[in-house]
């Protein structure tokens, strides 16, 4: 095994172009989550897809505020709901599509789906919080081997609920481990409202083990991404672990069709918290264009070439 | 027709009809959702005082769910994905299966933990597993596993009204939607229920004696029943289904008199291999004296994680299919 | 199987004597703990006792101040420092000896041993952390069956390292349950310091659950049992869970000869933070004096008294 | 003299001496303590900065160590009694055991971690047990127990140093303090090693042919080699011994083959009997065409909690004269 820090993330996959600048960056990095999210939910009932989805949609601006500043030493533990944070990592369209249509050629080789993705520092696994440990662990490891590396993980506010969470929170304030906690607080967890399944405050949770914690509600990249620069930098200086509540909004479904919500709180959120409709006027409308029509490309083209690979042939596995 | 789902929700609805100290905690389990794979679905809007949702909290909710039974009643908990199992073990294991023992028979502590295992949906490695053998040697644990062969229904609600131990109830998410095979549909096979062993025989209407027995629980016993009869139509070959729905503790006659009779005998699980369930059942049968079969075997989920990917999940958990070609391969000469 | 709630905790097994004021009572006590606690540790040696034993020398405040206040139906839940607890829930010293040295006649018939105790509505068991959604559950039965009952758990600083607490601690404060959780912060677990073990802030780790939370440091009963009753008077009138960080000192060993302080350090402790000392003077001289003999006489009689009792017999084993 | 304990402990050292990335996460680690079994004594007075003594956080810190060992280092954690291996059982199996397998073998995970399972020290039914057969069949875990027969030190640091996969080493209380068994004090046996098998043979000196193989690993095996000695000098009855130290994956033709020649199996083990490990060497027994043996038999702890009680836990573990019982009775005709 290696572990590979050669090419930076957040370059892979993407399509040439005019040189960006940061917003248009930024609302690439958005708006090619939202198209390929969007059509995977569109696509599920074609049964292409091996087992269920976790969209990121309504979500983008925090993978992409915080993910886009990374180094490429830099290491990600994501949760289920990880398509997201794996385009913004810069992880391979192609390859994610491939993976949750079980090819080949998927990230993982269609062993993972869509929960369990490892790409160079990029990581994911579907069982809610016991990623936190292992997140707190890597960043401990990169501190010992003095990589200069900062750890982000990713956490719901429904995994507040697990304790092995607060192991990891106790042990990454001990030891200091240079990780950045980032609560997605979409104030749901599957079907649950928050107000059914998180007693307290939010940050006190992080706050009783000494863990530094700033709160934001919003959805506008903008705003995100100097907040995450902040911690990072903290982060980068020695000064320990940070954490990140962020308040956002879920638009869809929790996987699919099993949003209980009602459709006007819904639609309420789609108008006033879109990151992508509150980023998109800061862009020169021609530039916007463009970069849709090369998203809308770029993911089409994703789609179609995972859907033409192969499925792994189960007399390759090795190890049975 | 009744589906295994149905007998489940149904059961639910009467248990917590007949008990006051009935209670439900699972993650996700109130109307309209009704649980992810809705077996708790209208029992939030009927008991709401009754059916608590919880936190994503595995270990902390079997933990209340052992306080309330320590202190009389009757906690039922939905743990939301079998593979979750694991994250209650020590609760399981260290708390609820020892108190009534270490406390020298002073507590009961009657709490039943329902929770889907299973893969064939495609969930990939987290969400496919079927656990229940890492829970089966546990000392003072009860584990329940339905079948279509019997009434799922009534097996959940004698567990929930009448049990005196912790108790794993085993179910399947590709189990849900098969059909109870009660009066009208048992259609080809003919039941018996094995008296107080938990267990039912299943044979093929009008077959001859059968040359070999299967054994197998849960959704394993469906797919067995399947392969049976084409077995039996395809193939001439006659055996017979033994079907356990207590797994622990294990009544093994049943399975032993079958195998005594054939000769020969298949355990048959979707758990991985090493030390599942057919293992204590082949190590019984080994310590048997003068039982030798002509032939034993297992079959069972590859050692490995379960894939996502469907060709790849297809083989690794064992199918129709398989079962047919290794009844094939056991009678050949 | 039968929830008994008859009669009232801490009458049991008592001397007769004259009417005790609550000084007196509370010295006897505080004073009943220690000396069995002191010939357990003595008697250790001869090879009477099975296992272990982690000795409640020094913290016997804590459970007199508490427990002196709890009403029949009350349901305590204790961990692996429990003897203290049980003989002020009102235990029998006899049994306790006896379920010590394994015998028959022992609070568990000598299955359980020093850590694994029931009796009544007193509950014990040896796994850190795992006790507490025990005890949450317990609190909420009693809540749904209208019983009035208040439990009450305890746990040590060093058990804050087990996730599942704050799993409790989330369900306690959502469920507003009727419990009081009784950290006794000895700065200590087993041999590892606090500072090495706990981040943060003791209090902050209940008030992040919205559980209001009194912190204590003291080792005089007259402070703690007021306390105590103010937090237990909320919890009855229906004011959810309450939290009791008691600041307080072990004397002893962790369990035997594993005590790795200095000696200076704990000769320090014992003369300023001993809770017998402390309240002694409080007593008639001589009423003390006849206390401290019939103490002395009901230890050493149940003592004699287990140790002539049988071992179970393994044959009489039904569940086998 | 070497005992076991020393053996470790001298791995222990080896490992942190050879290689920088080797880490040791506990509970009480810290010298003068040195772990609650003086395991780790003297490792964190030498490498102060690699020895990290930890809250009490079973799962939290084997979650740590997956996370170090994913980032390139052979973290070691000490879980301070192997009763305490269920709070991290989510860790391990649906966390370590699986990283390599569902990153399409992208990652390594070389947790090695250590545990003394076992009771006869009267702690009572949440600090005696053997726990290990939980975890046997988890997919992508390997479980290593150390013999008094090989060199505890030399499986350990091996595991710490080369071992590819999350590893559980499973040791005992009371094995601690035995002798490992090299050249000057293996007195009345001839040990044998079984080539790749992880595996060793052990016979009396001098014995003629054996009449029954028995089967056992880490302390028990010590056990049975005590019983051994007196069946051949009391009732002239010649065994041999075959011990694995690899349980999994495990590699089960020294046993198979041992058995084959002898024509009886014993299979030993301090576990709960019911899906002990015993039950897969059995099972595998029974699917060997053609391995028909006069008689197989498990010898196992009881199928319940483990009493403090001096008289019931004797009553409830097997012991010498249990297997010598055993033994005895399987040879009667
Ligand atoms: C241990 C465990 N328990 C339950 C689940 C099922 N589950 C998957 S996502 C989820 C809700 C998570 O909510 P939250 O943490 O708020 O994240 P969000 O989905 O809102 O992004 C649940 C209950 C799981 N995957 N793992
Ligand atoms: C799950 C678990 N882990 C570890 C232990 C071993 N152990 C017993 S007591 C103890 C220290 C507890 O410290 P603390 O909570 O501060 O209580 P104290 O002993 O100081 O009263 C430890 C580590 C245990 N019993 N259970
Ligand atoms: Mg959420
Ligand atoms: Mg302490």
């Amino acid at each position: 095994m290696s572990i590979k820090t050669t090419q930076a993330p957040g370059k892979a996959d993407h399509l040439e172009g005019a040189p960006e600048n940061q917003a248009e960056t930024w609302y690439r990095g958005m708006k090619r989550i939202r198209v390929f999210e969007e059509t995977v939910l569109e696509n599920f009932p074609r049964g292409i897809f091996f087992g269920t989805t976790h969209t990121y949609i309504g979500q983008e601006a925090n993978a992409v505020g915080i993910l886009s500043q990374l180094t490429p030493p830099d290491v990600v533990f994501s949760n289920h709901r990880c398509h997201g944070h794996f385009l913004a990592y810069g992880g391979s369209m192609h390859a994610l599509f491939a993976e949750l249509m079980g090819r080949a050629t998927g990230v993982c080789g269609g062993r993972g789906g869509s929960q369990h993705l490892h790409w160079r520092n990029f990581y994911s696994n579907g069982i809610q919080g016991g990623i936190v440990p292992t997140a707190t662990g890597m960043a401990l490891a990169e501190k010992f081997r003095q990589t200069g590396a900062a750890t982000v993980v990713f956490l719901g506010d429904g995994t507040l609920g697990e304790g092995v969470v607060y192991e990891a929170l106790n042990m990454a304030s001990l030891w200091q481990a240079p990780i950045l906690f980032v609560l997605e607080n979409n104030r749901i967890a599957q079907t649950t409202p928050i107000n059914l399944a998180v007693a307290g405050s939010l940050t006190g949770r992080f706050s009783a083990f000494n863990i530094p914690v700033i709160e934001l509600d919003s959805s506008d990249v903008q705003e995100i991404h100097p907040v995450a620069q902040t911690l990072l930098g903290e982060i980068r200086h020695g000064n320990g672990p940070q954490a990140l509540v962020l308040h956002t909004c879920r638009f869809g479904p929790h996987s699919k069709g099993d949003d209980t919500r009602r459709s006007e709180e819904l639609e309420q959120l789609r108008r006033t918290r879109d990151p992508v409709l509150i980023h998109a006027p800061r862009l020169d409308p021609e530039r916007r264009a463009a970069i849709d029509a090369e998203v809308a490309q770029e993911v089409a083209g994703a789609f179609t070439r995972a859907l033409a690979d192969p499925y792994p042939n189960p007399l390759d596995e090795a190890r049975t | 027709m009744t589906t295994v789902l149905a007998s489940l929700n149904q059961a639910l609805h009467r248990c917590l009809a007949e008990n006051d100290l009935v209670f439900l905690l699972g993650e996700d389990v109130l109307d309209p959702y009704g649980g992810a794979f809705k077996v708790s679905r209208g029992l939030s809007s009927q008991y709401p005082g009754r059916v608590l949702t919880t936190p994503i909290s595995e270990a902390g909710i079997v933990g209340v769910a052992a306080g309330m039974a320590l202190r009389g009643m009757r906690p039922v908990v939905e743990i939301m994905f079998g593979d979750f199992l694991t994250l209650a073990a020590d609760q399981i294991i260290n708390h609820l299966a020892k108190y009534r023992w270490m406390y020298n028979e002073q507590v009961r502590v009657p709490v039943i933990i329902r929770t889907p295992m299973g893969g064939r949906r495609g969930y990939g490695p987290t969400h496919s597993q079927t656990l229940e053998k890492h829970f089966l040697g546990a000392p003072g644990l009860q584990v329940l596993a339905p079948t279509t062969a019997g009434n799922p229904g009534a097996l959940l609600s004698s567990a929930i009204l009448d049990a005196e131990d912790p108790t794993l109830f085993i179910e399947n998410k590709l189990q849900y939607l098969e059909p109870v095979l009660d009066g009208e549909n048992r259609g080809e096979f003919e039941i018996q229920e094995l008296g107080e062993t938990f267990s039912y025989r299943l044979t093929v209407n009008g077959a001859p004696p059968a040359v070999l027995t299967l054994a197998a629980y849960g959704y394993m016993a469906d797919l067995a029943r399947k392969a049976m009869l084409s077995l039996a139509y395809e193939d001439e070959i006659f055996t017979e289904l033994v079907i356990p729905t207590r797994l622990a503790p294990l009544e093994i006659s049943p399975i032993l008199d079958s195998a005594r009779k054939t000769g020969q005998l298949l355990v048959i699980e979707e758990g991985a291999l090493t030390l599942g369930w057919g293992a204590e059942v082949l190590a019984r049968l080994a310590e048997t004296d003068r039982l030798h079969l002509r032939n034993c075997r297992r079959l069972a989920g590859k050692d490995t994680p379960i894939p996502a990917s469907g060709p790849l999940e297809d083989a690794t958990l064992p199918g129709v299919t398989d079962i047919q070609d290794t009844v094939r391969k056991m009678l050949q000469p």
